[in-house]
């Protein structure tokens, strides 16, 4: 049996945002199932490479594949691929005209044609999995921060995507309520989801990443599993930030 | 003594600015005529026709010397010197069209005013005699004399009432004029037109009246009025009459 | 431009006129905005009912109406306010261009009552809690921080209400100020070219309209140059 | 000073049935421009500079110059050029009502697609990223996300144009149309009584300013029924 | 010798907004050179009760002594008592309109009366002790986060105040920018400043505090040295908060 193939290929991607060079001769292959941590001082690249993948943001050197499709200009169905990789921001970005039910039956509906009552089935049975089924017919703001998060995974779930994508799920949450979107991750993750997490939550890193992914000024200074990651960096950037992230 | 003159200066060649910015007319010279008899200052004030009385009123001037004809309704409200020109209306319309619009004796036929507009100013003697002689016209009133004429031109109105004389020399006289005419007799009810146009003035004031009255009479009684109207027109334009006594 | 001959200087003394007008009306508006705000923002209930009463009347009256009325009305009931004091007098008026330009500064004034108020509120607390925090005395509070803060907040819809006043002046020309619009109309008695007198007209405002725009992007960029980030 | 109250009892009925005409001219204007303003706002965004350079110099040209000048450059101006006499269109240029709508809604169309454009560039991009990262196609955003939230966003100024718009709608009894205004002024020419006339016309133009926001308000509350904490 | 008079004394004060009552019964008293921590829950008054210490918010129940000065609404000279309270917010508060260096002479020019050369000596002093005199001339928002901190404390420090009072200093900033705050906090704490420092910085607060006060629904629940309070807190419901706090 030959080796799987990669779910997701970046070979040698750069990005430039005018004369700034975001990203530098980026290197990662993603295979099925595995989860991958991203970490790295504030303006590194960890948002634009993510956003790279979905082409949120058009790289403009090297190559990246997503199963068989390659990123360019010239593709044909854009969506059809972003529609197999879901994505959580920091900031949730749930459709605040929407009720929690018509923001996870939208896409559904306009991107996968699924009939009302099968989308309507679905968005349920995810939102159960997030724990808020009573809240179906609220709107955003009615929500706690961690309770639109849940939602905007329960939303990105409701694609069914290869592959989830996460951009410091966190990072704008009040401390109590980070844990309970942290749970709904590491379910997933137990599940077998194919995910990218940018995240500064170490607990989650430890304990549920296949690979721990250091980034600084663009590049990917350090990749190794969680256990070498955390006990013998080999960086000297990598151990400067580490200390940062764990002495307070 | 300064008194304040409000009048249209927009109403060609009674009262009216030149290109060189100079205000003049027929209406100016009187005003002049008058102030120097009376030893007075002038100050001429601009104003809309159908604000022309309440801005009297309001104090705005002391005069109005704006070719406004002395009507009753107007009397109500205010006094007039003596008259210093005829007032007498006339419609224009395109020529050539034989509307039948006035019976042999002078008098409007209803019936053939229906489906005309009528450009009109709005609160002129013209008005009040439409709406006594003929209320079920279509009648489009106007804030200035001015726009008559394009809108006449424009086809948005298919006769205007106005003053024969201004009419002629304004309009019916020039290029633009050609191919409209008079298409009724001169109307002069005095019930409507009075028996001429006056200078306006505040009530209560007789002794302003007898000023501008015994000032007209001398413009009349010593040609100049006639002079003033040789100006513009080929014709005088008051009635001789008014001088004596 | 043949057929302009000789009207030039008439619609340049027209655009004086214009400017006139503008300037005095400016001043006027800033001073009823600040009244209004002030009022707005006293804690006083009169105060504020009476504040709200200008700006519900003045927003909601068309503007050429409040120019006929002040400029019909304001004579009378001076003199009738006059007579009470002075029997003797008989009349006090007010010229055209007076009626006209208190007029537009209430009109375009009660717009600019709510942009202060706005501003004045909307100077981040956080600044003035600090400020406080030290030490500073209301007063010192209110001429350091809040007037500097709140002059850039203000400027762009103060800009709005610029160009509102020049365009307000064109009304003027009902009351019978020889101002351009009004040039126009005798120019169009004499030549009977109503569009091309009109659209000098226009051209004039569009030039005034541009200097008021370019100064007030000049003064934003000025205010703003503290936050602009590096 | 003496106020007339009977006069007042007497005119305003009068002045009343120029409501409907009012009425007439901003419901039609507010339509066409809102019309014009959605094209001029799509051409705007459109990201194409042959586009967006001529809606640019429309808005300036119609938000630079007075209103009073364009109904008169519409109404007076326009006969003097042959070409538009001639024109198929003479006949709505030929209507002082005509003229008065096209000038109405040229101008608020002008300021309406600011307005628009405000309320489309205050949509979080966020929002409409996480919208392409689900897969919806640039026009599916547009008509589902952008075009709500920033109908929302717009609707108070969008509020402040329509009354403004009420106001100019005055203007139109400057070429001979029967509008409260016109008619107030008629009667005024007649009465010489201008202050109870203006007076009494100011209090009706404030009452429908008066329902004219309640209504929109009550929209916008509808609207705006997400943003509410409270369920 | 007896015992030295507290520089701050806070005898059962309370505090209503509305109805709704964010400080009950507080007792504290603050002795010269001692360094306080609180920590509780959102909503537990901590901002409310170092806001009542310089009387941004007015209690209404109990007394506030500042020294010998009671807070009042008699009070003669309010800014002669602020003056000797330096407040340092969560969200920096720097004036925007003027550059780093008039942030920090306004004050000292119109309530100390410094002269304008002396003051400037002073500003100058203290941002070389924060570390950034090179950032003198620039506009607040032209500074990194934790920059503008800094500035914020030197503001403070230039009015040389007794005490300084620190709310939240670290929570709006990016994880790599907090050290550098707690570097300067810990180095004003060593050089003997009074102070009271509302942080969920626990490393902060295990090294120089030496009283941590814990606040519930407007209560101070409960109150020890840094060692007992970690190691052995009382009340459930700080073991509850302590396990959130630290868990991630
Ligand atoms: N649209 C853009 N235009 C210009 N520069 C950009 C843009 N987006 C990102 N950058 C720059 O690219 C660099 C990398 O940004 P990125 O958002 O990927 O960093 P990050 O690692 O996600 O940081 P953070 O932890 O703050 O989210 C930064 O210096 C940022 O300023
Ligand atoms: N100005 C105010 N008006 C009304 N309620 C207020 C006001 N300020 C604070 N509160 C309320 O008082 C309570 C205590 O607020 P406070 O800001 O002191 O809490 P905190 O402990 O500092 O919380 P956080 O950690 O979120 O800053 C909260 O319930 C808050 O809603
Ligand atoms: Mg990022
Ligand atoms: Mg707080």
């Amino acid at each position: 049996m030959i080796s799987p193939q990669p779910l997701i290929r970046m070979q040698n991607v750069g990005k430039h945002f005018g004369t700034f060079q975001a990203l530098k001769g980026i290197n990662l292959d993603v295979i099925k199932g595995e989860r991958i941590v991203v970490c790295g001082p504030s303006g590194s690249g960890k948002s634009t490479m993510i956003r790279c993948i979905n082409r949120l943001e058009k790289h403009d050197e090297g190559r990246i594949l997503i199963g068989d499709t390659e990123l360019t200009d010239q593709i044909k169905d854009l969506n059809a691929v972003r529609r197999e990789i879901g994505m959580v921001f920091q900031s949730f970005n749930l459709f605040p005209h929407m009720t929690i039910l018509n923001n996870l039956m939208l896409a559904q509906k306009l991107v996968r044609k699924t009939p009302k009552a099968k989308a309507r089935d679905i968005a349920m049975r995810y939102l159960e999995r997030v724990k808020i089924p009573e809240q179906a017919d609220k709107y955003p703001v009615q929500l706690s921060g961690g309770q639109q998060q849940r939602v905007a995974i329960a939303r990105a779930l409701c694609m069914k995507p290869e592959v989830m994508l996460f951009d410091e799920p966190t990072s704008a949450l009040d401390p109590e309520m980070i844990n309970e979107v942290l749970e709904v991750m590491v379910d997933l993750a137990r599940e077998g989801m194919t995910m990218i997490c940018v995240t500064h939550e170490m607990g989650f890193a430890r304990s549920v990443a296949d690979r721990v992914i250091f980034m600084d000024a663009g590049e990917i200074v350090e990749e190794a599993d969680p256990e070498t990651f955390f006990k013998t960096p080999q960086h000297e950037r990598t151990k400067l930030f580490l200390s940062q992230i764990l002495s307070h | 003594e300064t008194l304040r003159v409000g009048m249209e200066c927009t109403y060609a060649p009674f009262n009216y600015r030149t290109s060189s910015g100079d205000l003049v007319g027929y209406d100016v010279d009187v005003a002049k005529g008058v102030a120097e008899i009376i030893g007075a200052d002038l100050e001429f004030v601009c104003q809309q026709w159908d604000g022309m009385i309440p801005a009297l009123l309001a104090n705005k001037f002391d005069l109005i010397v704006a070719s406004m004809s002395i009507t009753e309704s107007r009397l109500e409200k205010i006094d007039f010197s003596s008259p210093y020109r005829d007032s007498v209306g006339r419609l224009v319309g395109k020529s050539g069209q034989d509307m039948n619009l006035f019976d042999p004796s002078g008098n409007p036929i209803p019936e053939n005013f229906s489906g005309l507009r009528i450009g009109l100013e709005r609160a002129s003697t013209y008005e009040s005699w439409f709406n006594a002689k003929l209320p079920n016209a279509n009648v489009v009133l106007y804030d200035g004399s001015e726009p008559l004429y394009l809108d006449l031109v424009n086809g948005r109105v298919d006769a205007i009432m106005t003053n024969p004389m201004k009419a002629h020399l304004r309009f019916l006289a020039k290029e633009e004029g050609s191919g409209f005419e008079f298409i009724s007799p001169a109307i002069s009810e005095v019930e409507f037109f009075g028996i001429g146009v006056g200078i306006g003035l505040r009530q209560g004031q007789p002794e302003l009246k007898a000023r501008l009255d015994s000032a007209i009479k001398k413009l009349i009684n010593t040609g100049k009025l006639t002079e003033y109207a040789l100006k513009y027109f080929p014709f005088p334009i008051h009635n001789e009459e008014w001088g004596d006594g | 431009m043949e057929l302009l001959s000789g009207w030039w200087d008439d619609f340049f003394w027209g655009s004086v006129v214009v400017a006139q007008v503008f300037l005095a009306s400016l001043v006027l508006m800033v001073i009823f905005g600040l009244i209004g705000a002030a009022a707005k923002l006293s804690g006083n209930r009169i105060v504020q009912k009476i504040a709200n009463g200008y700006t519900v009347v003045f927003r909601g009256t068309p503007e050429i109406l409040v120019i006929l009325l002040l400029y019909f009305g304001s004579a009378i009931t001076l003199t009738w306010i006059s007579r009470l004091f002075n029997p003797d007098i008989k009349f006090v008026d007010v010229p055209p261009f007076w009626a006209g330009t208190v007029a537009i500064a209430l009109i375009v004034g009660s717009y600019a009552t709510e942009t202060f108020r706005g501003a004045f509120l909307g100077v981040r607390p956080g600044s003035i809690e600090a400020a406080k925090a030290l030490g500073m005395s209301g007063l010192q509070v209110f001429f350091y921080i809040r007037i500097p803060e709140m002059w850039r907040l203000a400027l762009p819809p103060f800009g709005n209400h610029m160009l509102s006043l020049i365009k307000d002046t064109a009304l003027i020309s009902i009351i019978g100020l020889n101002e351009t619009l009004f040039v126009a109309k005798q120019a169009i008695g004499t030549t009977g070219k109503p569009f091309t007198m009109y659209i000098v007209v226009g051209l004039i405002y569009l030039g005034f309209s541009t200097v008021i725009t370019l100064t007030v992007m000049a003064l934003e960029r000025y205010g703003n140059h503290t936050v602009r980030a590096r | 000073m003496s106020f007339d109250l009977s006069l007042i009892v007497e005119t305003v009925p009068k002045m009343l049935a120029g409501v409907g005409l009012t009425f007439q001219l901003l419901g039609l204007s507010a339509f066409l421009g809102l019309i014009l303003a959605i094209v001029l706002l799509l051409m705007r965004i459109s990201g194409k500079w042959y586009l967006d350079w001529p809606a640019q110099l429309y808005i300036y040209v119609f938000r630079g110059t007075p209103i009073l000048v364009q109904i008169f450059i519409i109404y007076y101006g326009f006969p003097q050029l042959e070409f538009i006499r001639e024109s198929v269109l003479w006949p709505i240029f030929r209507d002082p009502f005509g003229c008065a709508v096209v000038a109405l809604s040229l101008n608020t169309g002008a300021y309406v697609s600011e307005i628009l454009r405000g309320g489309v560039l205050g949509v979080d991009r966020g929002v409409l990223e996480a919208g392409e990262a689900l897969g919806l196609s640039t026009t599916q955003r547009f008509i589902y996300l952008t075009t709500p939230i920033a109908t929302r966003l717009a609707l108070p100024a969008y509020g402040n144009d329509i009354i403004s718009l009420l106001k100019s709608t005055a203007l139109a009894s400057t070429i001979t149309l029967m509008d409260m205004t016109g008619i107030a002024r008629t009667i005024v020419a007649q009465t010489y009584a201008p202050y109870e006339i203006f007076i009494s016309l100011a209090i009706i133009y404030m009452i429908l300013t008066f329902f004219l926001q309640k209504f929109i308000s009550l929209i916008e509350a509808y609207l705006g029924r997400y943003t509410k904490r409270e369920s």
